[in-house]
């Protein structure tokens, strides 16, 4: 390969020591990267006077699996599957960010049965993703009973979503050009059937145990403000930057999938702490229920896949982001007419909001961190991709 | 592996071949059986194959059929279940938990990142396998294995557990 | 025999990518096709007439950023080309514009361009008009030096951090710039394109060696 | 006064999630007894590929190599000859697929013009020996005959004979000491001493 640059680097280290000042009170407070409750491997420094928290480092790259300089190295529907392990929890949503900036480079147009059967899926996998929010975000402040109980309706979704896809987590359903395949009319009977129990059933059982439980509103009310300004200069997105009262979802902003004829509300939080975090994440369950009942409603027959071209040569550059469970989920992909892309960037959302944990978490009890890292809801996949 | 299967005793006729001696044999099946039916294992979720995990710990599979109740701190716990890709900024971080593990300590590689790289095999910063840093006894392969899967690799577990020795300390 | 392999393959087998990738068993023949260009247009093309409120931003900039090269894409991106030296100026002007705001910082990220050095590609978004913009410049391959845009947007921080890392552009005026995805003793960075690992083999432990350790 | 108020709501709150839980109680329980139960797999469940054959027992595969290419991990190897002195058809001589990394994406069943590869419903892959991660031609077909009816991609029904079907029980023991059918370990014994 032709370059500039002499072969091997020259060692660029930096070394930094944790900066401990002895002579102060500050006690440094490790946690992880093994740690129970920070929803993988996250290490966080923390900086702590008494039981107050100074400062917070979090230090990331401990789930650092290459995927950027991989995909250099695969075609195109080779990198599907491996889009699916960055948002693990949200695989739907990864795969079909990629497939929709592919579309957008082959010039494909997807028939309105795959973009109706993504609409389902996507929704689906959006309640499933928020359920694991919820259930890990409750147990980690105490309260195992309702991660449980989202494990079940969690596995009432992996059963749907592995009938038609084969596996139980990391789908690989969506595809360039369209879904893998198409669906009967008895799975999208249950798949009604599930979202009606799940809304006037599951969902009013977790406000009761959760919601309107004194213990939990006190953990988190007014706990790690998070100012609209603060959203949106550190480029939060999803439910963090809506909890903090900026209404902007990429679903009626730039509408994918034929998004834009379904009617659902975008909810926000009005103070920016914790508990509108997750209140926003489960008044977006009902509102994807409400997309997936429209789409099963106008759900017409037809091919679920675009013809695709014989040979792929995909060139330009574009950046398509898509409105994951966690935020922006956005892919730069830049193409250089080959196979195999030049240059594929994965936007994270959490990656952005981890950022944030500085931000919002100084001057808090060092128990309230734990609340903190579950209301923004990191994927380490994703994170560290 | 890497126990030997010697019984242990100070008496030189108990140990002597073909007589294991009934005390000590019987010992062993319960030493064995209860380690078998009460194995903790360490919340060490690392990638994709900890959902799996989590799964099989919650409400449909329920690993509390087995005993198997998960312990926050290496200390308390007998088995490590290494779900997701080992890099190598955690590499070090695993030995490290690992040997706070006390004995008999036992490793499960969940899924085939941690078998053998997985999908992710011969990358820059991917270590293949976690058996290139801590001994595995187990391989679950899968991506992610099917909590049954992993339900499987237990049982398997239990199995190799009940045929080991007493442990001889030099 | 490795060439004749290949040559065989590509008679026999039907090209890659045409048949199959999507299970298309219980559907009818497909008909595969190449996208004519004006069709389907990449997204990279330029436009000439942009709706009024993009046209409206290309003005704009032009008349407060004098020199800097602008041009609307057919997808409604708008693109900016700059140079280092004025990356921070041309940030600030479109942050504090009260007609443009770009508020939010959406990606930033580099690109190994092999001989032209590395693009630095950040991505902007006007939350109020939605208005998006593409912001680019160029560093030279020895000495990829980049100013910082931290003190723009704050959110730039952990993706700079990212691009140092991988890519190995130092971004002048970081608050806290060192690796954050891989090791802190790691040597060079695997996103450019010249990148070897160079890391050595290891070998499977066996647990018997552990019991003797302990 | 507020103390107090705070306290009774307090318990209150408890009290209403107790009722939730207590009434959960009473519901049917979802758990799973999985040794002694087996899940019924949906249809085109990816477990681990497997070679399947035609009604005489020979391999479909014709060695075209597709899915060796679109794989993308990249770890089916395909070793063949052309018979006829190097002018014929190619005959295939080997087969190995690494299952230790197969990442179960489905892609060489659906880009496999003969139906000649297919996801099977096998998920119990557990070893113990690293050597045995690579399955061979052999292992592959003899998976893959036990499949009755073909699978394709989807839609079809995977059924495999030898398995338990959902809701027989199997005694435990039985299933410890004796590896499940189509288990790679079942033909060395699964614990090293």
């Amino acid at each position: 390969m032709a370059t500039t640059s002499p072969p091997a680097q020259a060692p660029d280290v930096r070394v930094v020591p944790d900066e401990q000042d002895r002579s102060s009170s500050h006690l440094y407070v490790s946690m992880g990267p093994q740690h129970p409750s920070t929803h993988g491997v996250l290490r966080l420094k923390a900086r702590i006077d008494g039981e107050r928290i100074v400062d917070v480092d979090p230090d990331i790259g401990y789930l650092h699996r290459c995927f950027e300089k991989h995909s250099e190295q695969l075609t195109y529907p080779q990198i599907v599957p491996y889009t699916d392990r960055c948002d693990y929890l949200a695989a739907i949503n990864n795969e079909l960010t990629f497939a929709l900036a592919v579309e957008k480079l082959l010039g494909l147009e997807v028939p309105p049965r795959a973009q109706y059967l993504r609409v389902i899926t996507m929704e689906l996998q959006r309640i499933a993703s928020h359920l694991i929010a919820f259930g890990t975000f409750a147990m980690d402040l105490g309260a195992t009973t309702a991660f449980l109980y989202c494990w079940r309706e969690r596995e009432s979704i992996i059963n749907l979503l592995e009938e038609i896809s084969g596996a139980r987590m990391l789908f690989h359903y969506v595809r360039i050009g369209g879904v893998r395949n198409d669906v009967t009319d008895d799975w999208l009977r249950r798949v009604r059937a599930f979202v009606d129990d799940f809304i006037s059933d599951k969902l009013p059982q977790y406000h009761r145990l959760i919601t309107g439980n004194r213990l939990f509103v006190r953990r988190t009310k007014g706990i790690a403000v998070l100012t609209p300004e603060d959203a949106i200069a550190w480029g939060a997105s999803g439910p963090v930057l809506r909890g903090s009262g900026v209404a902007r979802d990429l679903r009626k902003v730039e509408p994918y999938c034929g998004i834009e004829k379904y009617d659902f509300n975008v909810p926000v939080g009005e103070n920016g702490d914790v508990f509108d975090r997750y209140m926003v994440r489960m008044l977006e369950m009902e509102e994807s229920a409400k997309i997936i009942k429209q789409a099963l409603e106008g759900i017409e027959a037809g091919d679920v896949m675009a013809p695709l071209p014989r040979r792929w040569k995909v060139e330009g550059e574009t950046y398509v982001r898509t409105e994951g469970p966690k935020g922006e989920v956005g892919c730069y992909l830049v193409g250089d007419g080959s196979d195999k892309p030049y240059r594929l960037h994965w936007r994270a959302p959490s990656f952005v909001h981890l950022q944030l944990i500085p931000v919002i978490s100084k001057g808090l009890l060092i128990a309230d961190l734990v609340a903190v890292i579950g209301s923004l809801d990191p994927v380490f996949g994703e994170v560290d991709r | 592996m890497g126990v030997n299967p010697v019984v242990h005793s100070g008496d030189p006729e108990i140990n002597a071949a073909g007589h294991p001696g009934v005390l000590t044999t019987s010992l062993r099946k319960v030493l064995n059986w209860s380690r078998k039916a009460s194995l903790w294992y360490m919340t060490f979720g690392i990638a994709c194959c900890a959902i799996e995990m989590m799964a099989t710990g919650a409400s449909r599979y329920d690993f509390d059929r087995f005993g198997m109740i998960f312990r926050a701190s290496p200390r308390q716990s007998d088995l490590m279940i290494v779900s997701g890709t080992v890099n190598e900024k955690l590499a070090e971080r695993i030995v490290n938990l690992y040997d706070q593990m006390a004995e008999p300590r036992y490793v499960i590689a969940m899924g085939a990142c941690a078998t053998n790289g997985g999908p992710y095999h011969g990358l820059y910063n991917v270590v293949n396998g976690v058996h290139e840093i801590i001994p595995v006894d187990v391989y679950v392969p899968g991506c992610p294995p099917r909590p049954e899967a992993l339900l499987h690799g237990v049982l398997q577990l239990h199995e190799k557990i009940l045929n080991e020795g007493l442990p001889v300390r030099a | 025999m490795a060439d004749e392999e290949k040559e065989l393959q590509s008679q026999e087998a039907p090209a890659e990518g045409s048949r199959g990738e999507h299970g298309e068993k219980q559907r009818p023949a497909r008909r595969t096709r190449t996208p004519k260009k004006e069709e389907a247009p990449g997204p990279h093309d330029t436009l000439e007439d942009l709706p009024g409120e993009l046209a409206r931003a290309v003005e704009r900039i032009r008349a407060g950023l004098p020199g800097v090269e602008v041009r609307g894409r057919r997808d409604h991106w708008l693109e900016i080309r700059t140079e280092p030296s004025r990356w921070v100026e041309v940030a600030t002007f479109l942050r504090d514009d009260p007609e443009l705001r770009f508020d939010y910082l959406a990606l930033l990220t580099g690109i190994d361009r092999l001989d032209d050095g590395f693009e630095v590609v950040v991505h902007l978004n006007a939350l109020t008009s939605n208005l998006r913009l593409i912001l680019r410049t160029q560093v030279p391959r020895e000495e990829p030096v980049c100013p910082t845009l931290t003190g723009v947007w704050p959110g730039a921080n952990w993706h700079e951090r990212e691009a140092y890392d991988l890519l190995g552009i130092r971004f002048e005026g970081h608050p806290d710039l060192r690796r954050i995805l891989l090791k802190e003793d790691w040597v060079g960075h695997p996103l450019r394109k010249d990148y070897i690992d160079r890391r050595p083999p290891r070998k499977i432990q066996v647990k018997a060696d552990w019991e003797r350790r302990a | 006064m507020a103390r107090i108020a705070t306290f009774f709501d307090a318990v209150w709150s408890i009290l209403k999630g107790m009722g939730v839980t207590f009434r959960e109680m009473v519901r049917p329980t979802i758990t799973e007894f999985y040794p002694y139960t087996r899940p019924e797999l949906p249809d085109g469940a990816r477990g681990i590929p497997v070679l399947l054959s035609d009604e005489e027992g020979n391999l479909k595969c014709v060695a075209c190599e597709l899915c060796a290419k679109i794989c993308p991990p990249q770890i089916i190897e395909i070793i063949w000859h052309r018979g006829e002195d190097g002018k014929g058809k190619k005959i295939l001589d080997g087969f190995n697929l690494d299952a230790s990394r197969c990442m179960f994406c489905g892609l060489c069943a659906e880009v496999c013009p003969f139906e000649a590869i297919a996801m099977s419903d096998v998920y119990e892959l557990t070893t113990d020996d690293p050597t045995t991660f690579v399955y061979d031609i052999k292992r592959l077909a003899e998976l893959g005959r036990k499949q009755t009816t073909p699978i394709t991609n989807y839609g079809v029904k995977t059924t495999y004979v030898g398995t338990e079907a959902s809701g027989k029980t199997v005694p435990l023991d039985s299933v410890v000491t004796r590896p499940a059918v189509g288990q790679p370990g079942s033909e060395r014994t699964a614990v090293s001493q």
